[in-house]
């Protein structure tokens, strides 16, 4: 579908302070085309902070995100490949790659709370695809209403999208998302505020959009859908990355304390 | 006694300078005499020509202020929020240094002109409705930002996005720049000149009758001013509304 | 300073725009203070509102240049009496280039014809001032009507006497101006004293008490005293003193008596 | 040729001006004579306590006409909003005849002194607060009324909380009431009447320098105006972005 | 706890419009104090319109909602006691009831999004216990610092509240609601944000509330949560009331067509 793509991306040694306090601290993973990622954690563990510092929303810290250029033509990268360190201390603080500022026209993200403009459900969607699709109109409108359609909008199409009730949001941000047909798609907690029958949808959904070659970066509380999606799980508590594994190995035979209560439902606050 | 009659008196008789203002303004109105149907007229498209040129660059500038990072972005800021402190007749001597036949411009002949009051008048009212519509663009901008730089849309592009989204409360400021345009005399006193039959205006009409110490007609002239403004912000409400119906607004 | 203390020893005078522009008070009402210890609050406004001001009490003493008014003034009751105090004249500026040519002609009336005829840029203050009212006379006198041409080559700007001048400079207009003002004025620019001279052009001063009787609150012994002064050698030649570029603009005409 | 060369060389004299006027501007600035420091600090103070007491009044009122209901809301919100085209000649003259010796408050001798000026400038940016500040509270009510009601909270007691929450935009409102204050001449002229050392305030002083033609040092005087205004706006900023500092704003 | 109450609650005949279109359509039922009701419904169903409604935010359209006046002593309304109707007629559509505007004084409601003063999570607390309980404000401090603690926001209290997570914000929500001791609360959605763990946790909060004496009246698209909560379910689609039974006849059997697909997951939009 992609003739290149912005995958994989490394990033290292990730970390993102607020006044002094550090709420991502650290993280070094990289993410791969074809495999499900799944964000897990408790709340305030950083998931959110995690997914808009890699769409670029915020600059880290300190580390640097490197997606892969999406000019070149694609070639696996060895760790010869990339950018020799200088020496061996870690990255400075500030020293922020280039690269994060990617732009955001090969990704796209459903928030956890989605911001609907001031306009109809589709024009909603027709302004995001004006955004990033050129030319053809008609096609954009077949695109859009085709959304609408999968995500059940279809009647909702002409309301104003701010009045429409939170699921109904959350399937419109999730249209909007599809729409733009990115090569990585983030997803946070997109089925947070969905019915039962509506979350078997999204997740097919989900699945299909993978299977179209999307990468699929998300966070959810739900661990049955976390099981059922996942191809790898990363599980942060406390803005530390604490476990990444395969998702079989992590519902199976969690590594640490903290990811083992947190499966059981006993990780208090 | 006498002298405690007489000054009671007077001040009935000022008293009545008020009431006697708003009778003569509703005999000025009813009678509706040319010479104010022409002064009312060059008001009317003055301000609103200012208005309309001071919009179509004070919307986007604000918005530019509010969204693009460029060095000196703050102290612009600075200086648009200032310059809603620009006075009129400042604002006069510089059109009127730069359009004087002895000035930069002169050749145009602009001066005592109705163009020449149209160029005062933006001067003034651009900044601020630049100013006041950075401060809710910058509002909104805070809701929308993650979002819309997610759907691919930088700042540049978000400024058409965020004027139009912001729709409702930019009436507002739009009306608070048709106010002062409508409202200011240094500028156009000085650069128009209050020409009869050319560059009068009802505010220098105001002006002139004062002067005279014809206060009575003055303010009816000022009664008469603001039965405009208050038709025209009226106007403005109600088309707001209708624009707005079930736009984003939670019933209630 | 905010609020005034009552104790403060002052009087409140009206007057026109034109006296001040001149510069005239800045020279007089320190010198009248330093005498008496008393502080004059000059405001400057058009004689109309001069006028009106007075009549409703803001003022204790009105300097005005306009006799037939001052003359009503008293006679409706609001002053005591009118006093001469001084004199000056009226002139007429132009652009230097002189295009009607009023440079050659030793009457007032032709000039204004001349400038009529020709059509040439003419402003007036338009605003019912002494100066605006001495400039209809003169129009009237030589039985010439400009106001239907208002709006053309007549233009009433209906400011006062420096925003006329300042008006005037711009467009390279005809002006009348008390000699006063236009001594004083900066923005001459292209602007030459064109005619001067005609007996009509006389423009003289009076100084009147407003009414304590109408106005109970007046500053009447204070009030007094200012005009007294004004009127006196001392003030006479104060007067007589103030120049600019070595010209006296102000000519005592107090009747000694 | 010869008068060509004429004009454009009056033409640099005329540009010469507005440099000249910066010089003038510099020169009063670090000549630093009393006379001039009386001015600004007479105007600073005018202009200062009006706006405390027009914002005293303002914020309230524009808060109550957007949350409050009652008969009329509408009709007061777009008469506040007209109001904010009130001409300053005539607030002079309402508040003139008021004052006047002849009228129902001259037994306070208040006409001619800066109480009057202070009196004139509130009721000319009183309606500018008001208006601006509705706009900016009923956005925001409009995220707040179904937490804020569910809370026990009515629309009177609000009012406090949506102020107090909107205070960032609500500092851009009062900078323009500001900015309105001390850029307004035509009020303050009537009612203060340019009275040396007790009346005289910048925009009169220019106002008058404007007479006498000499326009340098009224531009001068305009250069000063807007080098206070721009400290006071900087100042402004720099409080507000000290106050604002991580309260609800995402860092970026 | 309460001297007098103010249920049972009367709803009759609701029914909400905006623009011609019914969003809730002639809603009949009853709260009685004492128990847990969960209403249900897909996504757009109008649980959180019925929510508002009830709670006195939005004039209803239509019908009436009647509360227990709280100042007569408490008397078991008998049919015979409530106001007489004077026709047979439904009552007119903008007929509402004096008694819906009911002081929001004896309710408290979490909202699906709840919204944040511009100040720390405590001033939050703070800020609502000033507007309802008077004086004595070292029992409101005691209070406010007992909630947090309960949420687990201690750690969190100084903290801008617009900055928390969405999971933390959503518990603060229910720490202020809960701190007003209503009688009655409402929760739309309470746990959609929440961790495993969490909403183990705010589940077990939610039954202590109910033990004091609190009705609560709640919504939740957990199924599981609902089985564990709920005494009885009223179920919600497309505005109508479909169904209206204890809770274990509803997961057991639900009498409608539409509630027995929702309950698999079949519902589709
Ligand atoms: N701009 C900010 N300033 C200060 N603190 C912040 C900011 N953004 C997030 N935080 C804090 O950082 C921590 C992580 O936030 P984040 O939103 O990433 O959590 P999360 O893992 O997504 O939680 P949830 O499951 O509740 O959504 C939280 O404790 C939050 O309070
Ligand atoms: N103010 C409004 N104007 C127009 N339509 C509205 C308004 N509020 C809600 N709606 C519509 O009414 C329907 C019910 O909304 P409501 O928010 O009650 O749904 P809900 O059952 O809470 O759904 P969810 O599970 O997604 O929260 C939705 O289809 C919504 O689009
Ligand atoms: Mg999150
Ligand atoms: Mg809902």
């Amino acid at each position: 579908m992609f003739s290149t793509s912005i995958l994989p991306c490394q990033v290292k040694s990730l970390s993102y302070h607020v006044e002094g306090r550090t709420l991502i601290d650290d993280l070094t993973f990289d993410l791969v085309a074809g495999s499900r990622t799944l964000v897990l954690g408790p709340n305030g563990a950083g998931k959110s902070l995690t997914l808009r510092l890699l769409h670029g929303l915020l600059p880290p810290s300190g580390g640097t995100i490197d997606w892969a250029d999406p000019n070149k033509p694609q070639q696996h990268q060895t760790p010869q490949k990339r950018r020799a360190p200088q020496n061996h201390q870690p990255p400075q603080n500030h020293q922020v790659s280039q690269k994060h500022q990617i732009p955001q026209k090969y990704q796209a993200m459903v928030f956890q709370r989605p911001v609907m403009l001031r306009r109809t459900a589709a024009a909603n969607l027709d302004y995001a695809l004006s955004l990033t699709q050129e030319g053809d109109r008609a096609g954009r409108r077949r695109r859009r209403d085709w959304v609408l359609a999968q995500t059940g909008l279809t009647q909702l199409a002409e309301r104003p999208a701010r009045l429409l009730s939170i699921g109904e949001q959350q399937r419109l941000a999730l249209a909007r998302a599809w729409a733009l047909e990115p090569q990585v798609l983030f997803l946070d907690e997109p089925t947070a505020s969905l019915d039962p029958g509506a979350t078997r949808q999204v997740e097919a959904i989900i699945q299909a959009i993978h299977a179209s070659g999307t990468k699929i970066v998300m966070t959810t509380h739900d661990l049955g859908q976390a099981h059922r999606l996942a191809d790898e799980i990363i599980f942060l508590h406390q803005g530390h990355l604490v476990e990444r594994q395969s998702c079989d190995a992590f519902f199976t035979n969690p590594q640490s304390a903290a990811a083992a209560a947190f499966l059981k439902g006993e990780l208090l606050w | 006694m006498q002298n405690e009659l007489t000054v009671s008196s007077t001040r009935l008789a000022i008293m009545n300078d008020i009431g006697q203002a708003f009778l003569t303004a509703f005999k000025l109105i009813a009678g509706w005499d040319r010479d104010l149907a022409e002064i009312i007229g060059l008001s009317l498209q003055v301000s609103l020509i200012a208005l309309a040129v001071a919009a179509a660059i004070g919307l986007p500038l604000g918005a530019a202020v509010a969204l693009l990072r460029f060095p000196g972005r703050r102290a612009l800021a600075v200086l648009l929020s200032a310059l809603m402190g620009l006075p009129p007749v400042v604002v006069g001597l510089i059109v009127y240094l730069m359009l004087s036949r002895a000035g930069p411009l002169g050749v145009l002949g602009l001066l005592f002109t109705p163009t020449a009051m149209i160029i005062a008048q933006c001067l003034l009212i651009t900044p601020i409705i630049a100013a006041l519509t950075r401060q809710i663009v910058l509002d909104l901008w805070s809701d929308y930002r993650e979002q819309l730089t997610s759907l691919g849309c930088g700042p540049a592009r978000a400024i058409p996005t965020l004027l139009w989204d912001a729709r409702t409360a930019l009436v507002t400021v739009i009306l608070a720049g048709f106010g002062r345009a409508t409202a200011e005399v240094g500028a156009v006193m000085i650069v128009g000149g209050n020409i009869d039959h050319v560059t009068r205006v009802m505010t220098t009409a105001i002006a002139l009758e004062t002067s005279r110490g014809d206060l009575t007609l003055a303010l009816a002239l000022g009664v008469v001013l603001m039965a405009l403004s208050l038709t025209i912000n009226g106007a403005a409400f109600l088309c707001r509304d209708w624009a707005d119906r079930g736009q984003g607004r939670l019933a209630s | 300073s905010l609020f005034l203390s009552a104790q403060d020893r002052f009087i409140v005078l009206a007057s026109t725009t034109s006296t001040d522009n001149s510069g005239l008070f800045a020279h007089l009402l320190p010198r009248f203070t330093a005498d008496t210890g008393i502080d004059v609050r000059m405001v400057a406004r058009g004689t109309g509102q001069a006028i009106k001001m007075a009549e409703a009490g803001d003022a204790d003493v009105l300097l005005v240049h306009h006799r037939p008014s001052e003359e009503a003034f008293v006679a409706a009751g609001f002053g005591v009496a009118r006093h001469d105090l001084m004199y000056n004249d009226f002139v007429l500026i132009g652009p230097r280039n002189d295009p009607a040519g009023v440079r050659a002609i030793d009457n007032a009336g032709q000039a204004f014809a001349r400038i009529l005829e020709d059509n040439a840029l003419f402003v007036s203050r338009g605003d019912d001032s002494g100066t605006h009212k001495k400039e209809l006379a003169i129009w009237a006198e030589a039985d010439l009507d400009p106001v239907s041409h208002s709006g053309t080559w007549y233009r009433e700007t209906g400011s006062g006497m420096g925003a006329s001048l300042n008006a005037a400079a711009a467009m390279g207009a005809y002006i009348l101006a008390d000699r006063a003002t236009w001594m004083a004025f900066r923005n001459k620019g292209d602007l030459e004293l064109l005619f001067e001279g005609d007996p009509s052009l006389f423009n003289p001063y009076g100084v009147i008490l407003v009414s304590p009787v109408r106005h109970p609150h007046v500053r009447a012994s204070d009030g007094q005293a200012f005009i007294d002064w004004l009127l006196s050698p001392t003030g006479q030649d104060t007067i007589a003193d103030f120049a600019i570029d070595g010209q006296q603009l102000f000519f005592p005409y107090a009747d000694q008596s």
